[in-house]
């Protein structure tokens, strides 16, 4: 259960493995990337950053909710921080789970909480050589409903 | 409520000023010019001290969009000022 | 859209990499791993098989559908057949799309199609020696509901 | 309908004997005891072939679990067979 902020590039292959359980039945992974349009606008890259202490505090935390809140044997996220190219992995989660559907819940929480409470700010760098800071979240929102059927959880 | 102007004349003063650390990120650190400083405030709250330094810098983010973090956790902004506090004042998160 | 069966171990990075796009906000994968335990039973691998051509025609397939359903820009697939160790991949999916939620519900609906009908058996061996054929799907079950609210769905 | 003996007196059975191929994967290639092989059958449809291999092979899987491919597509149990038609019984499946 590893939340981690860096000014590195993602190595998500590295953070991968260390996930692995031999009663892991499914691996579900997330990554954001620096898509090249938002909104219309042409994006030349993204600029991050974090309130570094908060933001680990904060990400720890929310990992451990979707520990206890979904029927996964371990998850792990990190987000980059910096100047970042088109294409540049901002943010990677990874959960292992016995069975899929509550490895994909977990997963999708995980991002959902991500955007919705750590302190990390983004500021998109436009072609025509603008930039603005993204007013992001200040609410929660989330991928799926908590309330919805889920069929087959009991096979990865 | 409206005391627009000086920092000396802030509402609910307290004769003893304070040094409070304040950090600054994202359009915050654009609207200060800075990223940290250490602030002498005769505020007692969290809330006034904002105050205090919003008709400082006017800041481009709302007080009702943001969070506060004292000393590393998220916190009200009713909270109480001591001497030392790490006041962060935390606009609309973009993570992701 | 690739869908592919293999008697190799599954090169999942270099599927990955295939799929990289720069209109993407967000990467989704799934791997169905073998994992040691099996309704209580301790497995020791797993042996797969597949009707190769139907089986890959009805992947193809099922990764149209999610294409055509959801607002996503790419999937792909591979499964492996073979004997499999512990931890070994028999299954990758990996889908892209410009925002997070439809790259989730699309990945999600590729496993459950490909457990559902796409014709590959499975055959679990246990430490004791015992070996039997799993009895699978005959029918449809997903790890979401189709109805359910999906929010934010304009963000990555 | 029933006729519990002997290939020669399935019903329907049409004057001419096709060749046909069928596969056998997972269970009903156990059962079977091979993987493959060419049928000489006068059954009219798939499912007359599926009636006449169970009386040999006495599949473990039932007929109502399975689906049915002909020519590599998912087909249907009342689709008429023709000479050379590859025919492949789709026990329950077990992908991922």
């Amino acid at each position: 259960m590893l939340f981690s902020i860096t000014d590195h590039p993602i190595r998500t292959q590295k953070r991968k493995r260390d996930l692995e359980s031999l009663e892991a039945g499914g691996y579900v992974e997330f990554e954001g990337r620096v898509r090249k349009h938002s909104h219309g606008r042409e994006v030349q890259r993204l600029d991050y950053e974090s309130y570094q202490t908060l933001a680990e505090s904060e990400g720890r935390e929310l990992l451990q909710e979707a520990l206890d809140r979904f029927d996964v044997i371990d998850a792990a996220a990190v987000h980059r921080v910096g100047s970042l190219d088109l294409g540049e992995v901002a943010v990677w989660i990874g959960v292992v789970g016995v069975h899929r559907a509550d490895a994909f819940r977990a997963c999708a929480f995980c991002i959902d909480e991500i955007k919705a409470r750590v302190p990390i700010w983004k500021r998109e760098v436009y072609a025509n050589g603008e930039a603005e800071w993204i007013n992001g979240c200040s609410g929660h929102g989330s991928v799926f409903a908590s309330d919805e059927a889920v069929a087959h959880s009991h096979e990865s | 409520m409206s005391t627009p102007d000086g920092p000396t004349t802030a509402p609910q003063a307290t004769t003893e000023a304070r040094s409070v650390q304040v950090q600054y990120y994202a359009q915050l650190r654009e609207d200060a010019g800075r990223s940290e400083e250490t602030v002498q405030s005769t505020a007692g709250t969290v809330d006034e001290l904002f105050e205090e330094l919003n008709r400082r810098y006017d800041f481009s983010v709302a007080k009702d969009d943001m969070r506060v973090a004292v000393n590393d956790s998220f916190s009200d902004w009713e909270t109480s000022l001591d001497s030392q506090d790490l006041v962060v004042f935390i606009p609309p998160v973009a993570g992701g």
